[in-house]
């Protein structure tokens, strides 16, 4: 049963998705630089699931594919740790080796660079992965099974 | 690149659980059989790092393992105490060295008991996350690290406990095992915070060097005890770990023991390391006398009038529990009294001996409760019996397990009971007549279960269960096995395990 | 009758901790600062050179004290997992039980 | 060196076992003497019921759970029942000796 | 009495007024999810101590955008806070899926009908 509210709700939603959920990735990368980080970001890209749900009623079936990204996410985060083991565990190997993520930063006040800070925005990024996906499944099982089901039995109750 | 993976084991057996717990949703999508092999391949490089580090600390000595640090210190020094510290020392080997061993046989006793199971991918992740926890529990040298792994340990233990989510008594369990850890868990926040406030600092050394015994001190460490006595099961805090213990699968219990004892330890490591003289001992060590008093006298009555398997035991093992808490709490009273340290520390060996111990024989009782559950599928007490004509194996194993609980002479029990007899009766002979009565009473409870579980005449209602499945044999067999170990060479494992873990705690005469 | 007997220790509970809070040093006036000092400035490497990062917090978060982050995304790992395991469709009839 | 003292002088788990089966040797020679010449009737093995038919081989015979310690529970009623009542099952009780117990121990902590 | 170091202190007798309201609902209320609000007011209380104690008088947020490293409040706390808001919200959302489940079996949420596992 596919239980959704009216149209100008789902227009709405629609629309705002998409800036909710670039908000979410510009706190996410900017994590470093700016207040924020993986689990904020990670949090606001997940209120645009509430959203949908509320608008639509549904996520369709996707739960196994949120539990493997949620996964991923976790996984990649502690093998960037694992990495580290040369020296030790959490070590941040890249900062400052001038790759990825490896500029230098100056001294003092400084407007913030993105590309520095070694592990630390990689890191970020996979909890926010792991964040958005582990937020969209809890809200999607409850809502499942406290409120997308009664409605359900009202309609069919209608 | 060179790694020296002994110097990385503490990490190791942390990280290796985790990476496969987090593994497992993705493999499980692939392959059913690929997601038990990770399972199981993850618990044996654990025990494969746990070995390494435990060989390290009892041949070297201990060493600390500073995360992210630039290079790795021996015993860490200056700026490395402000990271997270990891602490390889007998302590911390000899909890990971009994999870290990619990954690294994459950495993493999599992491997065949959840199969009729639903969603076998979570209880594959939670089991291998509850490890982690515990591991991280018994490892830090941190103390709000200590709170994550806490919480870590009680939130994936509470969703084991309703795994069986098609019983009410199940999730009933589990929402209380929630709701306790996680009040407990805000206090241990707060005294945090206290500590914190105060010093700065957030490691045990550093703050132990600090600690000098202000009302605030004394504030913090109440909040630490109380909540700890919780997570460990002590009376009168008691009341969540019955309900836990019986209403969770018979696999998870051996490792809830287990999980429960973590709380144990890191009491040891907050009275002695982080507290130690700096408080008035001979106070706190009556209370944890009185808490280790409580919980063997009240623990082993209730047993007795309970009429439920797995719950009969679950109050055994808060009456065992007490008796880590007596040994452990003379050891503390009488810390810094030199004319009484032979005994304290003969008291507490006594007592953390006990607590491998009760892991062991535990297990192995929660297990056969397990088996008698699996094949019967009747729980009272009142409706079972006789099936000692077709369970063997299972008797001998729950004789094992139940002559090694009650401290009958040639089992390990006996060992660790009678140090802390000897030690405690110089100290105050009362408690240790108390204890003897309290082993007597668990003798007569456990003869109770087996006469009205095994004896009695067959029926048609013994004659249809069989013996249990091979893998849940052989997961009992390694417990059994272990029990039978440690009861030929008792003075070995009391030499090896036991005595680094006492002179960790720092009471070196 | 548990219920008086609960409120006497709550009372108790409340005067200990708020002579705790009385007894705590003066709100922003930290005295002990060294670990704290340590993230934000160092005497040999310099202020930013050795966390790497503009945001200290974000710093403190992911590289000194990166494992309670570890730790906390378990938790959350954890969580979901129990949400998921506890919200599963029940057991059909039949089959051993337990 | 106190280990030693405990664990080897007073006892050993060898030496027990030891004793063991030396008394289970015994038990064995004492059964081996026994008569016999016994033979095993359908009467000699079943209790006597004061004339009543025995009920044979069924659960009736069996004592199991809750009636084994019944005398004992019964006449220790005065502990039992208080310490049975107190395990409510609400969550607000336990909750209740939670913070009865934090309350309790800070006072003895700070006070003695 | 120096009135003066009491003010001072006002903050914390906020987190410990706040910890006691949210002790004092889940002592006292029967309703679970109250319970569970109870609980989350705690965890606010906590965060709010770790918050209160990260700050330094006239000193800025510890981000080299805008104030240099020797006019900063202290970072540790701040983690720990984000840290503890994180298990706060797991924690929570195991417990409230435990009550749809305890709802669903027993048809109640009040902890006086929650008692089948006693004695």
């Amino acid at each position: 049963m596919n239980w959704k509210m009216s149209r100008i709700v789902r227009t709405v939603t629609n629309f705002l998705i998409v800036p909710i959920i670039v908000y979410g990735i510009y706190l996410v990368l900017h994590g470093h630089l700016t207040p924020g980080g993986g689990f904020q970001g990670g949090a606001v890209i997940a209120s645009s699931t509430a959203l949908l749900i509320i608008a639509y009623g549904t996520l369709g079936e996707h739960e196994k594919d949120l539990s493997s990204v949620e996964a991923l996410g976790l996984t990649l985060f502690i093998l960037i740790a694992l990495l580290g083991i040369g020296t030790t565990m959490f070590y941040n190997f890249l900062a400052g080796a001038g790759g990825v993520f490896g500029g230098t930063i100056p001294e003092g006040i400084n407007p913030g660079y993105i590309n520095t800070g070694g592990t630390v925005p990689l890191m970020n990024i996979f909890v926010g992965l792991e964040v958005t996906a582990a937020l969209s499944l809890i809200i999607w099982m409850m809502s499942k099974e406290t409120f997308v089901i009664n409605s359900e039995k009202k309609e069919v109750k209608d | 690149m060179n790694i020296d993976i002994v110097q990385h084991s503490p990490a190791l057996i942390l990280a290796v659980p985790l990476l496969f717990a987090f593994l497992t949703p993705i493999v499980a999508r692939i392959s059913e059989k690929g997601r038990d092999a990770i399972f199981f391949l993850g618990l044996f490089i654990m025990a494969f790092f746990v070995s390494v580090m435990a060989y390290e600390v009892y041949t070297v000595g201990g060493w600390s393992y500073v995360f992210g640090g630039g290079t790795v210190t021996p015993n860490g020094t200056g700026s490395s105490f402000f990271r997270i510290l990891f602490v390889a020392d007998g302590i911390s080997a000899m909890a990971s060295i009994t999870l290990t061993i619990s954690a294994i046989g459950a495993a493999i006793y599992s491997y065949k008991f959840m199969e009729h199971d639903t969603g076998l991918n979570k209880f594959n992740t939670l089991f291998l996350l509850m490890i982690a926890g515990v591991n991280g529990m018994v490892l830090t040298g941190d103390l709000f690290n200590l709170f994550v792994w806490f919480e870590v340990a009680s939130v994936s233990s509470a969703a084991l406990i309703a795994f069986k989510n098609y019983e009410g008594e199940a999730v009933e369990a589990a929402l209380k095992y929630m709701i306790l850890s996680v009040v407990a868990g805000l206090f241990f926040l707060l005294s945090i915070g206290f500590l914190y406030g105060q010093y700065g600092v957030l490691n045990f050394q550093l703050l132990a060097e600090n600690i000098t015994g202000t009302n605030l001190d004394k504030i913090a460490l109440t909040i630490l005890v109380v909540v700890l006595a919780l997570k460990a099961g002590a009376v009168p805090l008691h009341f969540i770990i019955p309900d836990a213990y019986s209403m969770a699968p018979g696999s998870v219990t051996a490792v809830l023991v287990v999980a429960s004892q973590a709380g144990l330890w890191v009491l040891f490591r907050v009275v002695f390391t982080l507290y130690g003289l700096a408080v008035n001992t001979f106070t706190l060590g009556w209370i944890v006398i009185v808490l280790g008093i409580l919980s063997m006298f009240i623990g082993v009555t209730m047993a007795l009038v309970q009429k439920t398997v797995k719950r009969l035991m679950a109050y055994h093992a808060i009456s065992q529990t007490g008796y880590m808490l007596l040994g452990v709490g003379v050891g503390l009273a009488v810390l810094g009294q030199p004319e009484m340290d032979i005994y304290g520390r003969l008291a507490m060996e006594g007592g953390i001996f006990h607590i491998i111990n009760h892991a062991m024989y535990k297990g192995l009782l929660f297990m056969t409760a397990g088996v008698i559950i699996y094949e019967t599928g009747k729980r009272k007490l009142d409706e079972l019996g006789g099936l000692g004509h077709s369970m063997k194996w299972t008797m001998v194993f729950f004789m094992i397990g139940a002559l090694a609980i009650a401290g009958i002479p040639p089992f390990n029990g006996f060992a660790s009971k009678l140090m802390i007899y000897k030690s405690v009766y110089s100290f105050n002979p009362l408690l240790s007549i108390i204890a003897m009565v309290v082993s007597i009473l668990t003798l007569a409870s456990f003869v109770k279960v087996f006469h009205s579980i095994f004896m009695g005449p067959k029926d048609e209602s013994v004659s249809k269960t069989t013996e249990a499945p091979k893998p849940m044999l052989l997961g009992m067999a390694i417990l059994a096995g272990v029990v039978i170990l440690f009861s030929l060479f008792p003075g070995l494992v009391v030499s090896t395990i036991v005595e680094p873990a006492v002179e960790a705690l720092g009471v070196i005469v | 009758m548990r219920k008086p007997i609960a409120v006497l220790a709550l009372l108790i509970l409340f005067v200990f901790l708020a002579m705790g809070a009385i007894e705590m040093r003066p709100f922003g006036e930290p005295e002990e600062t060294e670990m704290d000092d340590y993230f934000l400035y160092d005497e040999e490497e310099g202020s930013q050179a050795h966390n790497h990062v503009n945001n200290v917090v974000t710093a403190v978060l992911f590289d000194y004290r990166g494992l309670d982050t570890l730790g906390e995304a378990t938790i959350l790992f954890a969580a979901v997992s129990g949400v998921l395991t506890v919200l599963r469709e029940l057991k059909k009839e039949g089959g051993k039980d337990d | 060196m106190i280990n030693q003292l405990v664990l080897v002088r007073e006892w050993h788990p060898l030496v027990l076992i030891l004793i063991g089966l030396i008394v289970g040797l015994v038990v064995y020679v004492i059964y081996r003497l026994g008569n016999p010449s016994f033979k095993e009737t359908r009467y000699k093995r079943e209790p006597f019921l004061s004339g009543n038919v025995s009920p044979g081989e069924s659960k009736a015979l069996h004592i199991g759970g809750s009636n084994l310690y019944w005398g004992f529970t019964r006449a220790l009623k005065k502990y039992f029942k208080p310490l049975v009542g107190a395990h409510t099952g609400i969550v607000n009780d336990y909750l209740y000796w939670f913070i009865i117990t934090i309350a309790i121990v800070m006072v003895v902590l700070y006070f003695v | 009495m120096n009135w003066e170091a009491i003010l001072m202190t006002i903050p914390y007798m906020t987190v410990v007024i706040l910890f006691m309201i949210g002790l004092f609902t889940v002592l006292f209320k029967k309703n679970l999810i109250k319970i569970i609000m109870g609980i989350a007011i705690m965890q606010n209380a906590a965060n709010l101590f770790l918050v209160s104690l990260a700050y330094r008088r006239g000193e800025y947020a510890p981000i080299f955008t805008s104030a240099e490293s020797t006019e900063m409040v202290m970072p540790t706390a701040h983690a720990l806070t984000l840290t503890s808001i994180v298990i706060g919200l797991a924690t929570t959302a195991l417990l409230l899926s435990f009550v749809i489940m305890i709802k669903k079996h027993y048809g109640s949420i009040n902890t006086d009908d929650v008692r089948r596992c006693k004695e």
